[in-house]
Formats: structure tokens, C-alpha cells, sequence
């Protein structure tokens, strides 16, 4: 995920962050423009293509019949999947998903579990045999940074779209959606905080921290990132701006 | 879904095409930022993405030509693309047609222009419904050209088939799953050469030849609308 | 499968085509020696070994109990497989089946299954959970060109040796063989067209186009390998010298 | 195991812990011949085992940095080291562990000073009861203050979480499961820098805060527990 | 499982061996120090670490359901994996078994089968679809050498640590524990025979047999290795030696 | 099969054997034409094919050795060459029966001749019957010295084991299966040396004894086949 930049480019972010500024002009607390597109995909029960910028995900929901796991054989069950494909980026390399591809699928999965955006207690159809299980496939097609944000929001818009199927099994009104996380990473480059990196920002900045929060503020996950540290109060910070530009985010899942 | 009765209804097929009609057909170049070069084909259902990086160094190094630049293709079905959710990963069916797919394209390259290099193309198949492989090759074309590599002409597909004892062109899902035969064909258009050929089913030399007479003419139609999807890329980067 | 020829050879090789002569002097219509040998393996329920020339395949045919295809719950199942083994040329490496391997398995597939060669639909026990799987398992021993025709003629012939599992549950008189396709590959080498190419031609020919045809004639499989084209008179006239080689080829599975 | 009713009692946790009361912790430095540091760490019924080579030549070659040294990590866990069985090999969720404890290790350590050179961390979890990745990265700085890596400070490393609406140190395997949050934090000790956060669950911001208190303070009391054990050791290696 | 070895240290170690003497002074029949401790993971069934000198393995016996195997539908299923985990020695790699950790577990998965250690028949539950299964995990944590002795020696004093499951399913009186088996491994260098070889010492080894004897002195399993030979005199010695010290190892097994 | 109530009758085993008695043995050296050696055995019931490639250069090239050549080895079986369909791939019996294979087979070659090359050694069989590896090893002899490659002599190969209480030689699948111990032997036939020794089952000392007798005993009767089979296919060769 991250890439090399030239030492001379290096120099020119890190110099510019140092005056509160940003290669595309941006401001620390600004993300780059953002589309969200939903149901492009027929074949999947619900997609979603978000654009930030140039980096561009899209996501595909579906819902397959599965057995349960034993601890839980009344709940439906969720699996998110991310492919870093290599169209994305020169980086990118075909084969089975790397440390990087299996964190931002871990990272959006905690987002959307651990919030219990989608209530699986009711996707149970024969109790310890059938259940619903959801699929949501996170497909990376162009990487301009900041894939974390892109994929949860991507999935969130995803699930949203949702068309349940259409099968006797299926007895719930609707897809049964209850919560709306937002995911806000927070990049360090030269001790500043900007949100939504850029692939060149990326690159320099010394980590990043991924912060999801729902409609109320309060976090459901986070996950540091990169070879750098936070300071306490760098953490602090870092979660009033993921707060705060969560909802602004959330207006795109309308 | 079940097996319908008839595919074809008063030489209509059930989507409403005549037999040698081609679905809708849209084709978009420069999709893609990070790519050397990218593009987006729409055949009916099907959407297919294509990009191609290259020519660049060769990794690993012990695969490198000296005298050529090798030419990789790899084709992948998103997992959302079918109706069943598709596991990720190379079936042995994509390896087939990533295989088939690198030799309907090489024969328009130069590749003793960059020896040691390799030029990759990965085509990923978004939403499925027959013809992906075609419809892959398509974008791939498409994509080299955007990418600047030079390349001889352009390479057009499609699939001919038999439906109901009739020839039919550019299949459907159920065409395809209920009907007699299928037949992809590539084809560089200005030369006549086919460089794509598989069959499967069932068909007498005289259909064979009637097939054959379809996907010409269709690879025509196709030719256009790479060559202008290419234009209009080539006004907006001049306009840019 | 392609093998690097010394350019002084490929010379040699090209410029004989163009005098429509052979390495080893045979016409282009015209097959090296074939020889079938029915019944080797006796824990196969069939089995076959073909020579063509030097080239050696080898193909046993399992029949066991499988679970049917949900869109096919009342049919057998039919798997073929190939293994291009290390001990049959220096250019063969241990390993997972390659993308020459894979094509190899899934042409011979196409010839059998498209022909309705076994008629699957008679292979059932138990509808949607018990049905007969037919195994062909082509195992090159010895690689000297033309292992395509080699194999779909090992596996014909296999199959048309088959004895019934001795089970209660196998309630067939015979073995449901409906028909006998012949697969021929033709080579064209310098603008020229010939059938069977040995090693050597393989490694020069441009392109190659495998045909199977039926006992009437009629088409159920083609495949079109290599990096050169055909045009529609070469597809035309290969079709003609395909369909004329089967009839020779099919003398030897009697 | 049923889900209890409560999870704590009159102010005490299942096992009589109060809320900001860590497990018994043993760490032992230098347990193994073989490697060139190594470390074992207690943490309740958790049994963790550290183990590091290097630096030393990176192979294969073509993954050898030119101006530094390349820390891989690699945790782990033996087959009988939970309740069911696990299959020996990576899963996802161990190569997200290894990623991030190997985020949580650089920072301290000098990898200019060891150009084209590679330093491995094998962690092996022998026993599990929730705060493994924290067990692990304890014993990891330990090992690699054992291999005499140049080290700018340790790394200490406890989980913080919120179980019947508390917040508690340090989770056992019953409160993880049971509980609301789980949030492993890893801390240099000296600056006050955090390597590694993760957090799932739910907390408000004011809880976010309260529980960071809890790991700062506890993580001092671990720093201690290492740097003890390395005393001992070293005093052991001079008296042999 | 070899490592390389100076020509000087090598030379040296033969030259010893020839005056009847090894590098750390024991004699030819001789063990290094052995330590036995069991049930140190509460977390598995069983568990065992075995010191042997510098050698450390560590051995976890788990027991859980299975379905049987079809030609024995009322006995349990035993297993035996072993790793070679990379913290044991800078020549370990990460990674599925190699043919030295796949050769350890399948000879002592051989030395326990074969002696009949624990009576499998008593290990059903419910006729071909429920048994019990015994895992056997071999962790090689420090490998200074002869780790066939030390996890065989480990893997039986796991197994006669195992605490049962608390299962209704478990209705034996406790885990079936018929027989004592004790691999001894004997190193041929410059022509001596000797046991309990170190890791210098293997590594400058021409061949090792490894020999496992139960209670009564009669063979279970053998396994010879490396690349040199024995004479037929050398392994009737090499049997006399094994049988001799087995008694001695299986001291430690009480 | 159903267990036999006896598996040896009046001294004879099931297929009439006596306790010492080889099955039908056929040995063909130089079957194929691509490989530089190769040869086919048939033992009883198991077929065998042995192929050998070089000394040629090693690759990859980092596990070249500088002073000697490198031996692979790889024993496989057929899908087809078992009662049950075997899926293809090696599985851990193969690995370990390659493993001991190489070590059976290294001790007559001269690796030192052929710094930086690898000899391969391909083991292919076709239809099992017990006894593989051992029919393997009498394959794979034949098949170096058909490729020229010097050796020290040959490398015969047998399995002694213990049925009904009696040592018998060459056992079969059903002897292996309701017998109580296999033991594969292979011996350099001229020096006597023992290359390869596995055993499981149940031996006494004087039983271990009197089967290593067994087997040397028809290791010679094994090493003379070997040697007219390289004697009748050196004749073709200088005939031819």
C-alpha cells in the first residue's frame, strides 16, 4: 500500500505540511471531492462505487444461504473480502490478498460488526443449519491513497443498496440496517494531522490512524497504521476530527 | 432459472435481439488514473474493465526475454459477477482464458520493440451474462492503444453460437446455458486474421462457415466503436 | 509445452514447409505411426496408453461415487484432468497443474462432454445426492509433440474400456458410451498447414487449431493455441483435413 | 461457556481483579540457545514465547533494503494453544497481528544501522487467553533487548476494553468475549509514543480517553517487568 | 534438519569419534541431560516439554470429535503434526512443513500407531459418523539436535498426561494408554555408533537410524536417515543400543 | 476386502506364494525418449516408471551447491493407481517417501563430479500393489545408469514383513493391510551397505533378524535383473 516517492518530493509534503499546507491546496480537515454511486452491479444483491478524489472502490454485496457458526447458530453471518487488484496499482500484484489487503478487509469488517450495523440475529432461518450469510466484496480498482475510507464507505453504501433475495427463505420486510459507521483515517506527516491522503501523502506520512464512528460519535473501531506513533494528544485530536468529518461523510450514504 | 421452451419466438430471441443482432455496445478508454492505460466495455450485462501497465522492467528478473517483451494476460471474475458468489482466485477456467486471451492479442504487438520488459493486462469481469472473455479482449485492445503501446491494429471478439438449430450472435447467460453451441472469435479487423478461436457443442462445417460469416461482420461493427471510444479518449486528452 | 528450437533448425523446419516436405518426411496430411493399448491399469476401471510416434499419454478412467451438480442433481459428473509429468520432458516441472496442463484438461473435457460422448444423464443413483463420477486422468509420459490428439484418443479409447464398478448400485448393462470424437490438431508452419506436428514443428508453428469432430463429421470442439492467427480459408481447409484425419484415427479405437 | 449474568461483581472482575488491576505477569529473558534473543512472558494463563534472529543477511536478496534493515514479524499460535484446535498455518487474523506488531516494534529500533540486513521476530502464542498480541509484543522487545539489537527504548504493550460498562485492564477471554470493547495499545515508555491501537467495540470519546489513562499506567508497570527481566538475565550472563 | 559445519569442526568430530570420544565428553551410549515436564498447557488435553541437552520440545495432545475413517467406522483417528517453528534455529523457515518436520511427524505418528500405544477401537463414539481424535502437535522450540528422541519421548509424555474431555461423550474411565514406546536414535560418525546425537554431531553424521522399542524390548518403528549407509552388523548394534537405553528414557516417562 | 481368516495356508501365502518368494519381477531399461534415463519395473502387481534428467544446470539458482551436485527426488502416484482415486498433488507419505528415496539412492552417486548441477529423479506409479517405494528405487537405479550417470553399483530395493506370525518376503497389498509390520530395505548390493531401512509393526530382535536376511537374499536375485535389464537395453544400443 505504500510506495516509494522520490526524497525531493518527500521533502516538498513534509516542508509543505509544516506551513498547514497540502500538495492539492487542500486544508488538513478537507477530503478531496467524493462520489458515491449505488447499484451498478446487477448481479450482486447490493454495490457501490465511491470515488475520493482518483482513488476509486467499489463493493458488491451478497447473500447466500451458509451454515452458522456453532457459537451462534441462530445469526446470520458476515465476511468481507478485499482484493487490491492489479489494476489498481504498479504495486499491486496478482495472487492471494496480502498483509495489507487482509487488514483493510479486517479493519472495514470490525467497522461494520462491531457497530452491529447490520442486525445478523435476524438473518437466522433454521437454527444451527441455514442461516443468511453476507458477502461483502471490497474490489480496490484505482489507488490514489486513502483506501481505508473509500472501502468502509464503499461497503456501508453497499449494504444500503441492499435488495434482499428473492426467495421463500427470505421472511424480513427489509435488509435490516441499523446503524451507519463512518470510517475517517487521519494521516501524520511532519507531526501535522490532515485527513484523507493522498497515495503521495501516503507515502511520507509517518502513520495514520483509521477511525469509525456512528451517528452518536461514539467509536467502534480504530486501527493505527504505518511505522510512526501518536501522542496522546495527537490521538485525542485525531478523534475530533474523524468526528467531525464523519458526518460529513454520511451525508454521501443518503 | 428454468429451461424455456423456446429461445427463439418468430426469429426473435427472448431478449428481443434478431439472430445476428449485437447486444447494447459501450466502450469507454482512460478509465482508470493509475494505469497506463485503461478501459471499460459494456456488452449487454456484461461489464468488463481492462488495464494494462507497461511495457516495464520484468519481475522476476529470470523471466525476462532478451530479445523480446513478454506479454501477460490475466482475466478475473469479481466475486459479486455471477449469480453465486464466486470465491476469489484463479479457477482453471480463468487460467484458460487468461491463457487464450494473451494469444488473441500478441499477434498485434511488437514486443521485439522492448526486450527485458513485460506489458501486463488484467481484465477484470464486474458483471457477467456470456461473452466476458470476448468482451475482455475488447477492452483490452482498447486499452494497449490508450496505453500508447504500439500495436499493428486493434483485436475485435465476439461469440457466435447456435440457438434453437439457429446461428446466433453474441449470446445471453441463457443462450449460452440452453442452447447448442458456442463460439468466441477474435479477430484483427483491417488483416482478417483470427487470432481467437474455441468451440464447444455442436455444429456442421456449413454452420461452422455461417458462424464464421457473423462474427466478421460483427467484429466490424465492434472495430468502430474501440476505434471511436479511442477518438473521443484522444479529444479529451488533446482538449486536456 | 513450446521448447526452443535453434534458429538454424526453425530455418530448416520453415523452408521445408515451403517445399511441402517434413523433418521427418512425412506428407502434411499424413500422422506418424499410432499405437493404442487398451486395459494397462487394472485399478482403473479403464484405461488406455497412446503412442503417436515418440509422444506417450497414458489415461485411467475412476468411476466413484460423487455428489451431483445442484443444476444437475439426477446426472453423473465428469472431470478430466491432465498432468504434463516431469519425467516426460526436460521443459515439464513438479508442481500444480500449469496453464498448458489446464488447457489441455479442459480441450479433451470439451471434445468428450460437448459430443455427449457418456451419456452423464444415466450415471444418477440417488437424485440430488448420489451420482456416478467419471475421472479421465491423462497422465503424459513421453512429450514429443501433439499431445492434444494424443490425449483425446487415450481418453476415448480409456473410456471405451471401461468395466462398471462392481457394486450393487451400478445397475447399467454397459458403460453409457454414445459416441466416438476424434480430436486433430493442425499446424501451420510458414503458411502451411499440417496435421500431427512433432516437437520440433511445434516449436516453430505459428499457430495450431484443434479440432474435434463426431463420427458424422460435425463439429463439438475446437481450440485455437498460439501467438500467430489463421485466416477463414485456413480455418476452412483445416476443418477439411480434420475432419478427414478423424475417420483414419477413429480405426483405432475398435 | 454460558454467558455469565455479570461480569463484575461488587467492584471485582470474575477472576477477583479489580477494573485497573493487570494479571500476574512472569517474563523471563533469554530462554532459548538457538536464537540470538529470546524472551517468555505470563500474562494469566496467556504463554508467549519471543524469539529473534538478525540482523542478518536478508534472503531472498531481491527483498534486501539498500539503506536499512527490514524487521519482518511473525506471530503465531500453536494448535493447542486455545480451546478447538486451530490449523497450523497463517490465518487472516494472524497476518493482521504480524503486520501490526511489527508497526508497533520499528519505531524503536535503529534499522539504518543494518543496511540490506533482515531482522526476524517469531512470536509464538503456546497458550491464549485474550491479550496475546500484547503478550507477544512485550516478549518481542525483551528478545530483541536480548539480542543486543540497538533498541531507542522497550515497547510495552497491555489491552484496555469495557465490560458491564467499566473500564478494565487488561481482558481475559471470558470479558473479550463477553464484553463490549477490546482496544490493545502498545506504548514507548519513555516518550510517551503510542505504536499500536486497535480498537473494537464502542466507546464515547470520554471513554476513549479513560482507558488510555488505564493502558499509560499500566504499561509502566510492565516496562518495569521487562527491564527486570533483563537485569536478571544480564546478571546470569556475567556470572557465567 | 542438517546444518552446515566448518571442514575443521567436522574433521575434528570425526577424529574424536575414532578415539572412542565426542565433543562434550560424553561416551557413545550416552544421553545428554534429560528433562521431562508435563501438563504445562492447560489449554490442551495433554502436554509435555522434553529437554534433552539444549533440545527443547514442546508436545500438546488435543481431543476432539471427528467423523472416522471409512474402513474403521468405530475407532478413533489419531494425528501427528510436528513444526519446525522458526524461533528453534536460523535454518527454519516459516511455512508449511518441510519434508524433515513431515518425515518427524509420520515417524513418531508410526512409533505410537504402531505399538498400539492408545487402544483407538475404544475411542468411538457413534459408528461411522462420531470418534474421538487425537492430535498430536509436536513444537520443536530450540533444536540442538536429535529431535526424533526428544518428541517422541515428548509426545508420549503428553499422551500420558491427557485429562480426558469433559464430555457426557467420554465414558471411559480414562485416556487408553496400552504400551510405553521410546525412540532412540543412533548417529554413525567415521564408522562409531552413537546415541543422542548433537546438533554438530548430526550435522557431520553420515546416517542416523532411529529405533523405537516398547516395554518388552521388541521393535515398533525404524526410520533410517541422511545420506550414508550401515552395514548389516552396524544395525543389529545399533538395535542392542536402542533397546538398552529405551529403558533408561522410559524412566523419565513415570 | 473383508479381513481373510488366514493369510498363509500350508506355507502358502494368497497368491501362492511361498514366504520367501519374489512376486513376478519385470525390469525395461530406456522406455522413454525425452527423459536421459529411464525405466519401467513391474513387480506383482505395481508398475513402476522411473525418469532421470541430467546432471543439467540447476535452477533456481540459489540452491545450486558450489562443490557438488544436488539429487531431487519425487515419488508420485497416479490418480488412477489406487483402489480409491487418489487427488493429484503430492500428499506428506509422498514427501517423505521421496525424502528416503534420495538418501536410498545418494550414497552410489558421485554428486562431487558435477559442482553446481542437479540430477532429478522422477518416480512415477502408474498401479500399486505395495511395495512402491521399493519398486521405485530398483526403477530409478536402472533409470540413472540408462542415463550415464557413474555410479558405485547399483541400488536394490525389497520389503520384508511379518503376516500370520511368519517373515515373509515382497509383501502384497492385502499383506500389508492385515499383516503386522512392512519393512522396505534397499541395499548397494555389492558392499552390502543399507541404504534405506523403514519398519513398522511389530518386530522381535530375532525376527528384525531374520528378515534383514530376507531381504538380502532377494536384493541379489533384484540387483542380477536389474543388470540384464541394463545389459539388453545396452545391446539395443549398440544394435540400434
Amino acid at each position: 500500500m505504500y510506495e516509494i516517492v522520490s526524497s525531493v518530493k518527500r521533502n516538498y509534503i513534509a516542508d509543505l505540511a509544516l506551513h498547514e499546507k497540502r500538495l492539492d491546496g487542500r486544508t488538513f480537515d478537507q477530503f478531496r471531492e467524493i462520489s458515491v454511486e449505488k447499484g451498478l452491479i446487477k448481479s450482486a444483491n447490493g454495490s457501490a462505487r465511491v470515488k475520493i478524489g482518483k482513488t476509486q472502490v467499489l463493493v458488491g454485496v451478497k447473500i447466500e444461504h451458509a451454515e452458522p457458526f456453532p457459537d451462534t447458530p441462530e445469526s446470520g453471518v458476515l465476511m468481507v473480502n478485499a482484493e487490491l487488484l492489479p489494476l489498481a496499482s504498479p504495486t499491486f500484484e496478482p495472487g492471494r490478498p496480502d498483509e495489507n489487503a487482509i487488514e483493510l478487509a479486517r479493519v472495514v469488517d470490525r467497522c461494520i460488526r462491531e457497530s452491529e450495523t447490520i442486525d445478523l440475529e435476524k438473518l437466522g432461518i433454521k437454527p444451527g443449519e441455514d442461516v443468511w450469510a453476507v458477502f461483502i466484496d471490497i474490489y480496490v480498482l484505482d489507488h490514489d491513497g486513502n483506501l481505508i475510507d473509500a472501502s468502509a464507505l464503499a461497503a456501508m453504501a453497499a449494504l444500503l443498496n441492499v435488495k434482499p433475495p428473492e426467495e421463500e427463505a427470505w421472511t424480513l420486510p427489509e435488509f435490516p440496517i441499523q446503524k451507519r459507521p463512518v470510517m475517517v483515517t487521519v494521516s501524520k506527516i511532519n507531526g501535522k494531522l490532515m485527513v484523507d491522503p493522498c497515495l503521495d501523502e501516503e507515502s511520507v506520512a509517518d502513520a495514520r490512524i483509521s477511525i469509525a464512528t456512528t451517528e452518536d460519535g461514539s467509536i467502534c473501531a480504530m486501527q493505527k497504521g504505518g511505522t510512526g506513533y501518536f501522542s496522546r494528544e495527537e490521538l485525542e485530536k485525531a478523534y475530533e476530527l474523524a468526528r467531525a468529518k464523519a458526518d460529513e461523510l454520511r451525508q454521501h450514504l443518503r | 432459472m428454468e429451461k424455456p421452451e423456446k429461445l427463439i419466438v418468430d426469429g426473435k430471441r427472448l431478449d428481443g435481439r434478431a439472430p445476428d443482432e449485437l447486444r447494447p455496445l459501450k466502450i469507454e478508454a482512460g478509465v482508470l488514473k493509475r494505469a497506463d492505460g485503461s478501459a471499460y466495455v459494456e456488452l449487454g450485462a456484461n461489464k468488463v474493465l481492462a488495464a494494462v501497465y507497461g511495457p516495464r522492467e520484468m519481475h522476476p528478473r529470470h523471466e525476462q526475454q532478451p530479445d523480446i517483451a513478454v506479454l501477460r494476460c490475466r482475466y478475473a471474475m469479481a466475486p459479486f459477477s455471477v449469480e453465486e458468489r464466486k470465491r476469489p482466485g484463479p479457477d482453471r477456467r480463468s487460467v484458460e482464458i487468461s491463457k487464450v486471451t494473451r494469444e488473441a492479442i500478441e499477434p498485434v504487438l511488437f514486443l521485439e520493440l522492448y526486450p527485458r520488459s513485460v506489458i501486463d493486462v488484467f481484465i477484470e469481469v464486474l458483471q457477467a451474462d456470456a461473452g466476458t472473455r470476448t468482451a475482455g479482449i475488447n477492452a483490452a485492445a482498447v486499452a494497449l492503444a490508450d496505453a500508447g503501446v504500439p500495436m499493428r491494429d486493434l483485436v475485435s471478439a465476439v461469440a457466435v453460437g447456435k440457438v434453437d438449430g439457429t446461428i446466433v450472435l453474441d449470446l445471453t447467460k441463457e443462450e449460452d446455458q440452453w442452447g447448442t453451441t458456442d463460439m468466441p472469435v477474435a479477430i484483427v479487423p483491417r488483416k482478417k486474421m483470427i487470432t481467437l478461436l474455441q468451440m464447444d457443442g455442436h455444429f456442421t462445417g456449413a454452420e461452422f462457415k455461417q458462424a464464421l460469416d457473423l462474427a466478421f461482420n460483427a467484429c466490424e461493427r465492434i472495430y468502430e466503436a474501440q476505434r471511436q471510444a479511442l477518438r473521443e479518449r484522444y479529444a479529451i486528452k488533446q482538449g486536456g
